[in-house]
């Protein structure tokens, strides 16, 4: 399926949408393909809200966040959120925050069909008192001490389609990881739809020569999308390096309305699709953010003699 | 085109399960008649059908004939090994089974399933396995095959001796609403049995050619409901016949 | 560290022991040599309460089990641990039964230090009539049809050791398994110490070239034991295959006290350790066992340039 | 041997940071300071340290001095790499950290972090971050040491404007024990302050050459308790600048 045909089929107007990839395989193209196309009214979803989280705000796509961590990494800030966040400019954003343990839970919870998640952290926090989501409970057993315990939890959540990018998958979805595997497959079983975006689309002799690789099954996903280095400026184990110059430039474009319209202008609304976003920052670019050989030593699954 | 005359048990149990997997795309089975049900299924009523083992194993593609789930040939070319932790919350608990086959010493009018013990837990007669992940299939599929080589008043009681996996009507009467319907077919050398879901009884819905009603009520622990036609069951085609004994097992490693 | 000093140091009378692999690397080795030890009153936590367990029970080690499946695989019965239930022949085994998914969300609930964890099953079964363990709790979230919601949980288990088999480590424990890896993870991660049991120790360059097959951290292990074919009669996925055979005979041996004593007296007290063990069934026997070649194919985790 | 005068205020906190880590077994550590302090550590008072990365990395051995948590360089030739669900549950709330280094934009007297938040929540003056792990980190660390770079009454508020991460006398006014003892050193550009756990007030137990015990009590938002006695912290010596300077950070990226 093409990025194109898959965000126009699995993203709707006030749909709840989580992205995730920690760091690592951020599906940014995906993010972008949401603005060309112009979807309003999103609950974005995503741990840690960074650059393409501030490039769907300044797309006018997202009037909620639910999120752990709205920075753009160690590089600086997010211009755009904090304008929403601070001024209501140009509107306010509705913000649901969590702990990123809190988060993860939210998406073990969903994808267990749980009620609650209980975890081990909240209590003194000022977070309860700004989000009602986070609740307590009594455990039925006893604690250390002997007296009733409390601990608290947090609620499922199912996102209506999430969004992840990964190194490679099979035709029918069978998704492979490595490297940084973060909390992408809890939120694709989380979430009623899942789209998958990859560097490549594999054989399936590739994929079944490594079963234990395969961190989602096709079972749980709805669409495949090939789009190489969709990812960037995050990276993609053994395919790409982390743009850390751009995570960097950032703050300073998103600072600036003026110059983050020029950019969205330029490069997301500008370009038709990822491939020309690719072809215009030229293979120079890319040279610069290739990465060598580290192969991993192959295991034995064995065959029966 | 019928060939029942040359049909054994274990054949005929594993082509009337494989028709009522029509359109499914996901079951959880165990090896042995489900296994066979399941794998014939796929090459007629159900040909994107994905087993998937308690094991952990989804999308398996073996060399051999399984002899249990876990069975190396089961691993080796699969699609994904899960952790049991995924498998049994996210696949199963997460919703993603639509056909759970269970197997049980005793099943009850509501399909209620005991595969713990014969006389009482605490001092049992005969001690059985347990729920294994029986309570989470009957809990967590959309609905529950169960098949049964003997039809017999032993095995379907008015009262189990303990309910290891309970049905819908169990678990509401417990005060939480199952995700599933519970067992919605049982297919026994007899015929076949059938509900719906929560609030009703298992009614025969068809026999096997030559067996007649009163034989199948007398077979059963309880005073079983009959449909308001009774089916016979179309015997296995010579082409189920077929594919069961030259693809699925030719080694008639199950097909005793 | 060897088998016997491993056992010696981490396995004490009165102890929880618990011994995870499901099907596959089930640590019969380290079972064998606690019977050689002479341990007692053992409680044993495993979820397949299979042969490795019955050889415990005859071995007169344990005097609690808590499992969610009593049988020999698909292969008949346990004579040993039906004679102690049924019969409280030769003494009662006190036994604490569980589903396979309550077992797991124990050893979850164990690994992440939480007081319980919820799940979706239990609801209207006779097991929590005969197990006080599992109890409900009433979600503070109104469920689906606005009511409040109830759920069964489960408390967690802490094991004073948790013994597993895997394919290989590294000197220092860092463990990696393929294949079924079932819930050797969380069972480790629950207990307040952890032996792993390998076919073989390996080079910090193999497991390093594929940090991705490391499911146990050396952090969490507190011995590794070398012990080729310590999972017989299991099977290790690429070293050998699952002796079927002795499945079957299993049922026969252990319902005869008798021929159950002969075979332990021959097989287990008659060996000074696993290496003897392996030698006495001879070559050709393993040969019966051992499997062909089906590799990985390498990902390349790659190097900055 | 010392090397006061040419030492760099980066260079200082993390050779003093460092020295606290002596005997330490695992690390959950940031990049920067707290990645300089711990690699010296494993150079020096901890030869057996490991540092846990956020992002799921056990055991790095990166080729180059990684820029990010998630620096493809931290992940190639590491030991282990976790999905962040094992991480955060099994690693850090399972109770395997000893140390937990944190920042934050504002720290009270008793160790409580607020990195969410300069003025009201709702409609903020600045939105920082937030948690992201910072409430894990503290929570279930052993203990938690915070590097601060410019000690200022700005950062040490006698009131938090919202607290993130609380130490465990807020938890237990909470009702809930937490596993750790909150912070335990806080490592500034004056000095170090001090507590040992639940029921403490952090307290001045050091200074840097130089700097008077008023000083700090005065760039410190409320009444700063000082040790019995306060020492004097001893400057990096020149063999802990040498590992600093050529080992750990050789291209000079953190230690500006």
């Amino acid at each position: 399926m093409t990025m194109k045909d898959a965000i126009a089929s699995f993203v709707h107007d006030g749909d709840t949408v989580s992205l995730e990839g920690f760091t690592h395989l951020i599906p940014t193209a995906a993010g972008h393909e949401i603005i060309r196309q112009g979807r309003r009214n999103l609950t974005v979803v995503r741990m840690t809200a960074d650059i393409v989280v501030d490039q769907l705000l300044a797309g006018g796509c997202v009037t909620k966040l639910v999120s752990s961590f709205v920075g753009n990494s160690s590089a600086g800030s997010l211009g755009e959120l904090r304008r929403r966040i601070e001024h209501a400019d140009p509107e306010p954003l509705a913000f649901e925050e969590y702990s990123h343990y809190g988060m993860i839970c939210r998406y073990l919870a969903g994808a267990q069909r749980l009620p609650f998640h209980p975890l081990r952290s909240y209590a003194g926090s000022d977070l309860p008192s700004v989000n009602p989501g986070i609740r307590k409970v009594t455990s039925p057993y006893p604690g250390a001490d002997g007296e009733p315990e409390q601990i608290y939890v947090v609620p499922p959540v199912n996102p209506d389609v999430t969004i992840i990018h990964a190194q490679r998958a099979d035709r029918s979805g069978n998704t492979q990881v490595w490297g940084l595997t973060g909390v992408q497959a809890e939120a694709v079983y989380a979430a009623k739809k899942a789209v998958v975006v990859v560097e490549e689309i594999v054989e399936d002799e590739v994929v079944r020569s490594d079963p234990n690789r395969t961190v989602i099954p096709s079972h749980a996903v709805h669409a495949v999308v090939a789009c190489p280095r969709g990812a960037h400026p995050s990276f993609a184990q053994g395919y790409y390096d982390r743009d850390n110059a751009f995570y960097r430039a950032w703050s300073h474009i998103s600072k600036d309305p003026a110059r983050l319209r020029e950019w969205m202008a330029e490069w997301v609304y500008g370009t038709r699709d990822h491939a020309e976003y690719v072809a215009k920052q030229g293979e120079e670019f890319w040279a610069g953010l290739a990465v060598g050989e580290a192969m991993s030593l192959p295991v034995n699954y064995g065959r029966r003699l | 085109m019928t060939a029942t005359t040359t049909a054994t048990s274990s054949e005929l149990l594993s082509v009337v399960a494989s028709r009522e997997l029509a359109g499914k795309r996901t079951v959880f089975a165990g090896i042995g008649l489900p296994t066979l049900a399941a794998s014939l299924a796929h090459l007629t009523v159900a040909p994107t059908l994905e087993i998937v083992y308690e094991s952990g194993v989804c999308g398996a593609h073996p060399s051999h004939l399984p002899e249990t789930i876990a069975d190396a040939v089961l691993i080796t070319g699969a699609e994904a090994v899960l952790s049991m932790a995924t498998l049994f919350g996210s696949v199963l608990q997460g919703g993603h089974i639509d056909v759970g086959f269970l197997g049980a010493a005793q099943i009850d009018r509501h399909g209620n399933l005991n595969s713990s013990v014969i006389g009482d837990w605490d001092r049992p007669t005969v001690r059985l396995p347990g729920s294994g992940g029986a309570m989470e299939v009957m809990a967590n599929s959309s609905e529950v095959f169960v098949v049964m080589r003997r039809h017999d008043p032993r095995s379907f009681m008015a009262e189990l001796d303990f309910c290891t996996s309970p049905g819908p009507d169990r678990a509401l009467a417990d005060g939480i609403t199952p995700r599933g319907a519970g067992v919605t077919r049982v297919i026994t050398d007899l015929g076949i049995l059938a509900r719906a879901g929560a609030g009703e009884e298992l009614q025969l819905v068809a026999v096997h050619p030559g067996v007649t009603v009163d034989q199948v009520r007398a077979a059963t622990g309880w005073d079983l409901r009959t449909a308001d036609e009774v089916g016979t069951v179309e015997p296995p085609t010579a082409a189920e016949l077929g594919l069961l004994r030259e693809d699925v097992d030719p080694g008639r490693v199950y097909l005793r």
